[in-house]
């Protein structure tokens, strides 16, 4: 899932500081998993909103939306007689949902409420890890379903570098060594021989985001 | 002192703050005015966003009012209180409200006289503090 | 021969090799590369020149290596995958094979949030490995990095590359090694070395795997400068292991710089002992005026001349 | 207004005695669909732990005091048990199938047939006065654990009764009444330490100026985090824990202070010092209206003075303090499993 | 526009008619008021027939109550249940007594306060929900983890009160710990005598189900209809479905065997209490030789567990009488705290047991093949330097350390029951009350929650058989549906509620019908999809409510709109 945090209170109000009725759109996915942009946070943060705008004189009206996914034209689109009332938009969902609104409102400023993290993984309630980078072509097959180049500082394909001791990375101490993970999971599994070959240089120009604006197109799905 | 009231509502967990509220009045221990009293069956029940709208519409200070640590008729009702107020102060702060506007005090079903000292000590403190700038005029 | 460079005459001639490594300027005060080359020239076959250690910003590899020739030294251009993704890499090689350069070392490098950059984007478009594959395709078939039409002009460069054997998992490190050596790699400076016998174990490892043939091996070493620089490397250098009864000689000795060099020279003496160690790497940073007195001492000198 | 007694709900079982043992006993039994009459001698429930105050620090020290609150409040919920206050027992007749019971309720007078009869009679404090030694009743400053842990429920903070100012120091004297030969009373009250270690936490985290001192034979474990508790105790610069009973209290007037003589293990040799206040951990015995029905329902003591529970075919149970010293932790589960026999006795019969 | 009804108790003229009058001019001016009635003392039983036969009248939408604390009526609202079939949640109290009369200084403050007061209740009660009761039928069968004294206790119990029981043991016999001891401090009962009838009584009582061997290895569903997949000693599996859980797997026993403690003379409470009861002669033999001092060092583990201390004084007399030997008890602190044992500890030392309370740990050292044990004694008078005393001693008995079971943790997952402090069952909670667990349903009894004297232990399992009985008695469980309810639509499946639930009450499910995924390969059905919460479990805290990011979840005797209207802001 994709894992977000909402920028401090005192950064969106400086560049709301314009407006005085905006629109604050929340999503009902990802970052409602993550407690980042949900219902609950759509309603805490036009309170916060509020109050702060009444207390320099300069009030503001906030209206409050949390559509189910925001990445969706339609989605998008249901909010357009509510954006025409408004000067501008706050949208907390991720980077995606923001975006998605831009394209369908060119008119209207629209600014973001969060942070767009990572994709991560759930360690325990309330804490998440980064475990994918969205390279564009997965080679999880060759280290044992550890994915060095969202969780190696270095992106090393032949690691561990030379810094890592007792499995712990030499940037974060707390962080575990990707690669420490990869030697150890491939030993349980024996297939240390994975690390005996060089894995080649990675294409990077062709599918991962250095090889421009990337786009899916399926054939067989559009109408 | 200013004649300036300052409106406190009071959340009471109904297993030690509002059984509280009631010895302090059986024991006919006074209150200063203007405090409302919110029955919620935990303090666990309080949505951050209460904290926020109280003070958004009108009031000074909350006061949440839950059970001892480890004393919680739900088990941890207090300790989700006490990180939801967390999550509020830095909301203020970044509002640039006092934190002590939000505070949580732990009692248990007899502590009546904890209950209205906090509630005194805290009118007192709002006086000072003077009124919420932010609630809605 | 690979290149012809000095430093491969002396190992390919099975003679001890000594190297040395050299830090350049933090700008381009030519007068710090040349009081340096001083103290170095003589005393070692050749000089590593270190590409923004620690991500620290200075000249660059290329440049003090060319400034070094001139000076008549010859340098080991050191190369890290941190800053350059692979067409910088490809072009700066041309550039240095141009300028005379003979030796190279392939690293992926320092992390930059270790650096005075820490807001930089790194690169990491290859690893070291991947560079050394790259460096010998380059000489051997004269092609570029997956590219099929042919380099005008001959790359010929003696390639080297690092190696901790004190970093974990430490079982792993030999294969690692051997990875490099299937990649192409030619000569090996390990990390400063301080746990003789975790080396040892290394070097037997090594050994097992006849890797000690198919490549030249320097052990690396550093002379202590004071107690407190041995306990600040033990506990920050992350990859570096010192033995405190090493730190309790430098805390305790009266002198501790002298009892620093004396406890290199030993290294050096015990590293000579050791089959399958072809050289020496002095790492003596910011400290150069002391290689003269270590390769000395060592009984070193005075280094081969082979035409 | 003689409110007609409404014995409609009265049921199958007599629970004599107010206190927390006889309302957990009822309210079980009422959980399990037996209703039964509870009978208090005082106007109101609760019985001597009602009193007590809540003795947190920063968390809950697990006193119990605010579980006992509960448990009134929430009989007084429950419509399959009638309460009697200001009701005693005067006469019994019958034998294991039907009791004949007897009560008086100010000038009424009530018959009941009961098949089950259960006796929480409870204990009462042991009178201080008689440790002539210690000078309560004498000195001002020398209290009860009981008066200090009202003065804490009612007024919110320590003071000396002489001057109601807060005390500096505060001596804890454990063992008054129990585990002493000269008494006779050869049993410990189980209660004490911990009681008087939590009001001294509870005391020092509302007011942490005031020093205590606690005087103990050996300090008594109760509850599952004891060890912690205590470790905290020990930790704490504010309290000196010493092993060693006082043996004289005298008021010095110049300084309206209290004299104690006792022997400091440390230095090996008897020392005096003075404190502002004195409190005594007086230990249990068995409450008067407790020896009365004993007499009453035929049954006997055990050796340290309490009342030895009968065969239990008799259909008479003893359950709570009076059948032997308990905190209200285990008061409850006593009461509890003393509820499940009357349960199975009466089901027995069914 | 809602009609409410208003009855104003007078509380046996603790709220003075003066007071009264102007509540109630203030009242009948309100819209909506269908009509407002005075009541000199409304929990008494007469007023309430009369309220209830108002109240049959119809018409209403909501009755207040202005008088005392809500607590003092939620009686009179039950008894009022059952002829009437007036919704007790449409009932609402304004605590103009406690809360507003008698809080406030001057009487018009107090007026004023009873009139905001007032004023948010019946806005309160003109936005509530009626809420119906339901009834879960209860089978009378009960699964009981563990066979140790306190297992097969309630197992007893609660087969002569007519329920069924399975009783699963892990290990291949029945007694668990209390086969170790041998005599009772204070009773005069051969212990191994007494387990073996228990044991035989369990055995061949038809109500018991005996499981040796077995162990639970998946636990689904809640009060009432519990799935319990437990697996037998070929790997059988086999599913029991019961109405309640009591976990009663006891505690274990670590022994400290490093340096002197490995030594032959230092042994453990359970082998000495075999030793004394297997030793007839006058003399105590230990490896061949005879011995004449023992010394127990208590306290060096479980400072604050009675049951060394008490085996200890008991195992001191017998050593003392029957075997002229000479015993030393070196603890902290002489736990006294039972029934009797201030008696047994003075018999002790007038029998010559001699009593040393220490500070710092005593020091144990070999000196020619005996034990040295070196104390320094906190009690005595004497001057510093006539301390350590060093006991010369044969035998040496420490304490055990009393630690978790070993499948305690991975039991407290299965079951989602809660750990409490070093491990142990269930956090130490007053609330608890001992035995229940923080699932409804599920309870914990004996030393798995706290290792105590195997008395106290009985006392526990006859608790946790009445908090069983209490529940199945009735063969149904009779709850208001006053509890949490979640929105499929709305569940974004975050899995927070699950997570956070004290009460374990809530697990994930697919929307309303059962979207039933089979596991490629295999034909294990999953349910996966919004989360459900249980009703007959959940507790009606609305810890879930508050944390749903969301707000897909609505309790519903209490929703948002009730609680703003109780503070009063909102327009």
């Amino acid at each position: 899932m994709i894992k977000a945090e909402q920028k401090p209170i005192d950064e969106i109000l400086k560049y709301l500081n314009p407006y005085n009725k905006i629109l604050l759109s929340g999503c009902g996915a990802c970052v409602t998993v993550c407690h980042a942009g949900g219902e609950k946070e759509v309603e805490l943060l036009a309170s916060g909103l509020r109050m702060a705008r009444q207390k320099i004189g300069k009030k503001i009206e906030v209206l409050e939306v949390t559509p189910a996914r925001q990445c969706e034209p339609e989605f998008a689109l249901e909010l357009s007689e509510t954006i025409e009332k408004v000067e501008a938009v706050l949208s907390i969902s991720c980077g995606v949902g923001v975006q998605t609104l831009v394209r369908h409102f060119p008119k209207i400023p629209i600014f973001p409420g969060v942070n767009t993290s990572f994709l991560g993984e759930t360690i325990t309630h309330g804490v998440w890890e980064e475990r994918c980078q969205a390279c564009g072509n997965c080679i999880l097959e060759k280290t044992g379903g550890i994915c060095p180049i969202s969780r190696c500082a270095k992106q090393l394909l032949n690691g561990p570098c030379g810094g890592s001791s007792k499995g712990k990375c030499e940037i974060k101490k707390e962080a575990d060594c990707a690669w420490q993970l990869i030697y150890d999971r491939l030993k349980t599994l024996n297939q240390l021989y994975k690390l005996e070959e060089i894995i080649p240089a990675k294409r990077w120009g062709v599918e991962s985001r250095d090889s421009g604006l990337r786009r899916i197109v399926r054939e067989d799905l559009k109408v | 002192m200013s004649s300036f009231d300052p409106k406190i509502i009071a959340f009471c967990c109904d297993q030690s703050g509002y059984p509280a509220a009631d010895m302090a009045g059986t024991l006919k221990l006074k209150l200063p005015r203007n405090i409302e009293i919110v029955r919620v069956p935990c303090a666990g029940r309080i949505e951050t966003i209460y904290l926020l709208k109280a003070l958004e519409k009108g009031a000074d200070g909350v006061l949440v009012f839950a059970c001892y640590e480890e004393n919680c008729q739900f088990l941890r009702g207090n300790l989700r209180a006490k990180a939801r107020l967390a999550y509020a102060h830095r909301m203020l702060e970044g509002i640039g409200l006092e934190k002590e506007r939000v505070e949580i005090c732990h009692l248990a079903t007899n502590s009546g006289v904890k209950f209205v000292e906090t509630l005194r000590r805290k009118s007192e403190q709002l006086k000072k503090m003077g009124p919420n700038p932010a609630k809605e005029s | 021969m690979k290149a012809g460079s000095n430093l491969e005459k002396v190992l390919e001639k099975r003679l001890f090799a000594v190297t040395g490594e050299l830090g350049p300027p933090k700008g381009n005060d030519v007068s710090v590369i040349k009081r340096k080359a001083e103290l170095l020239k003589g005393y070692v076959d050749a000089v590593n020149v270190t590409d923004n250690q620690t991500a620290i910003v200075r000249m660059s590899s290329i440049a003090t290596s060319s400034l070094l020739i001139q000076l008549g030294l010859e340098p080991v251009m050191q190369m890290t995958t941190r800053d350059r993704n692979r067409i910088a890499i490809q072009s700066d090689i041309f550039g240095a094979t141009a300028l005379g350069i003979k030796n190279m070392l392939c690293l992926t490098g320092d992390h930059h949030t270790f650096g005075n950059q820490v807001d930089a984007k790194n690169v990491h478009d290859l690893d070291s490995i991947q560079l050394i594959d790259c460096v010998r395709t380059m000489r051997d078939q004269g092609r570029l990095l997956g590219g099929e039409e042919k380099i005008e002009g001959e790359i010929n460069i003696f390639i080297g590359a690092a190696a901790n054997p004190f970093a974990d998992p430490f079982e792993f490190r030999v294969i690692r090694l051997g990875k490099k050596v299937a990649a192409g790699v030619n000569f090996i400076q390990t990390q400063c070395i301080y746990d003789m016998n975790r080396f040892k174990e290394w070097m037997r490892m090594v050994r097992d795997r006849g890797l000690h043939e198919k490549c030249h091996i320097l052990g690396g070493v550093t002379p202590l400068k004071s107690g407190g620089m041995a306990r600040y490397m033990a506990k920050n250098v992350s990859g570096i292991i010192i033995p405190d009864e090493i730190i309790d000689r430098v805390v305790k000795a009266k002198k501790p710089a002298e009892e620093g060099i004396k406890i290199c020279v030993e290294q050096i003496q015990e590293l000579r002992e050791i089959e399958g160690v072809h050289g020496v790497h002095i790492m003596a940073i910011e400290w150069e005026q002391m290689v003269s007195k270590i390769t000395e001492m060592a009984g070193l000198l005075p280094r081969p001349k082979i035409e | 207004m003689a409110e007609k007694v409404d014995l409609s709900s009265g049921g199958e079982v007599l629970i004599i005695g107010g206190g927390i043992s006889g309302i957990t006993v009822a309210l079980e039994l009422a959980r399990s669909g037996i209703p039964s009459t509870l009978i208090e001698r005082e106007p109101s429930l609760g019985g001597l732990s009602a009193s007590f105050c809540c003795k947190a620090s920063e968390s809950c020290n697990k006193c119990f005091a605010c579980v006992v609150d509960k448990r009134i409040s929430e009989i007084y919920q429950r419509q399959d048990i009638s309460i009697l206050t200001q009701t005693e027992v005067i006469g019994v007749k019958g034998n294991r199938e039907k009791h004949q019971v007897s009560l008086k309720k100010g000038k009424e007078k009530i018959d009941l047939k009961v098949s089950a009869i259960v006796i929480a009679a409870g204990i009462n404090p042991f009178d201080a006065s008689q440790k002539v030694e210690y000078g309560y009743g004498r000195f001002k400053n020398v209290i009860t654990a009981k008066d200090l842990d009202e003065m804490l429920r009612h007024r919110g903070t320590i003071s000396r009764p002489s001057d109601g100012k807060l005390p500096k120091t505060v001596a804890f004297f454990q063992c008054v009444g129990s585990r002493d030969e000269s008494i006779g009373n050869l049993y410990c009250s189980q209660v004490c330490c911990a009681y008087a270690l939590r009001l001294i936490k509870a005391v020092r985290y509302q007011t942490p100026e005031v020093k205590a001192t606690f005087l103990y034979m050996d300090i008594q474990p109760a509850g599952a985090s004891f060890q912690e508790f205590l470790a905290s105790c020990r930790e704490d610069k504010g309290i000196r824990l010493i092993r060693s009973l006082p043996s004289k209290v005298y008021h010095s007037p110049l300084s309206d202070t209290l004299r104690v003589r006792f022997t400091d293990p440390e230095r090996g040799e008897v020392v005096e010092d003075s404190f502002d206040l004195i409190v005594l951990s007086v230990g249990m015995v068995l409450s008067k209206e407790a020896k009365r029905l004993t007499e009453l329902f035929r049954l006997s003591l055990t050796e340290d003075g309490f009342i030895a529970s009968p065969p239990t075919q008799t259909g008479v149970f003893v359950t709570g303090a009076c059948s032997g010293p308990k905190d209200i932790d285990r008061s409850i589960l006593h009461a509890k499993s003393a509820a499940f026999l009357v349960q199975q006795h009466l089901s027995g019969r069914f | 526009m809602p009609q409410i009804g208003i009855f104003i108790d007078a509380l046996q003229g603790s709220i003075p008619a003066s007071f009264r009058e102007k509540i109630s001019d203030y009242v009948k001016k309100l819209p909506g008021i269908a009509f407002c009635i005075e009541e000199e003392n409304l929990a008494s039983s007469e007023a309430l027939n009369r309220m209830g036969k108002r109240l049959e009248a119809g018409g209403l939408d909501g009755v207040v109550i202005m008088g005392g604390s809500p607590k003092l009526y939620e009686a009179s609202f039950q008894k009022l249940r059952h002829p009437l079939p007036f919704n007790p949640y449409l009932f609402a109290v304004a605590n103009i007594r406690e809360q507003a009369l008698w809080m406030m200084v001057e009487e018009e403050a107090a007026l004023e306060r009873a009139k905001t007061i007032i004023s948010k209740t019946i806005r309160a009660v003109s936005n509530s929900k009626p809420i119906e009761t339901q009834s879960l039928p209860l089978k009378p069968e009960v699964l009981i983890l563990g066979g140790g004294v306190t297992g097969i206790s309630i197992a007893q119990e609660l087969a002569k009160s007519g329920l069924h029981i399975f009783l699963l043991e892990k290990g291949n016999h029945l007694g668990g710990k209390a086969l170790e001891l041998h005599k009772f401090y204070n009773r005069p009962l051969e212990v191994q005598k007494w387990m073996d009838e228990k044991i035989s009584e369990v055995k061949n009582n038809p109500q018991i189900t005996l499981f040796t061997h077995t162990e639970l290895k998946r636990l689904d569903g809640h009060l009432g209809r519990f799935q319990a997949k437990i697996q037998g000693p070929d790997r059988t599996e086999t599913v029991l479905s019961v109405s309640a859980i009591v976990v009663a797997t006891g505690y274990a026993a670590k022994r400290e065997t490093k340096g002197i403690y490995s030594h032959k003379r230092v042994t453990v409470f359970p082998e000495m209490e075999k030793l004394l009861s297997e030793t007839k002669g006058p003399s105590l033999l230990w490896d061949g030789k005879k011995v004449e001092m023992v010394t127990y060092f208590l306290d060096g583990v479980n400072e604050d567990i009675k049951v060394d201390s008490i085996n200890a004084v008991k195992q001191a007399l017998l050593l003392q009488e029957a075997f002229q030997c000479q015993v030393a008890i070196l603890c902290k602190d002489m736990k006294v705290a039972a029934d009797g044992m201030e008696r047994l500890y003075r018999k002790a030392r007038e029998k010559g047991v001699l009593f040393f309370k220490y500070e710092e740990p005593p020091k144990l050292s070999i000196v020619n093949g005996q034990i040295q044990v070196d104390v320094r004694d906190t009690a005595a008078i004497q001057k510093k330097e006539q301390w350590p005393v060093s006991i010369l001693s044969d035998l040496v008995v420490v304490g055990e350390a009393f630690v978790p079971a070993p499948e305690t943790e991975s039991l407290s997952g299965l079951l989602k029951i809660h750990l409490g402090n070093r491990g142990f069952l269930m956090e130490d909670n007053p609330q608890l009350l001992r035995v229940r667990s923080n699932r409804r349903g599920i309870f914990v009894a004996g030393a798995c929650r706290f290792p105590q004297e195997v008395s106290e232990s009985l006392i526990e399992a006859r608790a946790a058989a009445q908090e069983v009985m209490a529940l199945l008695s009735k063969g149904t469980y009779i709850y208001d549906l006053a509890v949490a309810e979640v929105d499929p639509k709305k569940c974004a499946v975050c899995y927070t509620c699950p997570r956070l639930c004290p009460h374990s009450a809530i697990t994930v499910e697919k929307y309303g019908e059962r979207n039933v995924y089979i596991i490629s390969g295999t034909s294990q059905e999953t349910k996966w999809g919004a989360a459900k919460v249980d009703p007959a479990s959940c507790y009606g805290c609305g810890i879930c409510v508050a944390e749903c990011p969301a707000k897909a979840i609505t309790l519903r005797h209490l929703t948002d709109e009730q609680i703003y209207a109780q503070m009063g802001l909102m327009e």
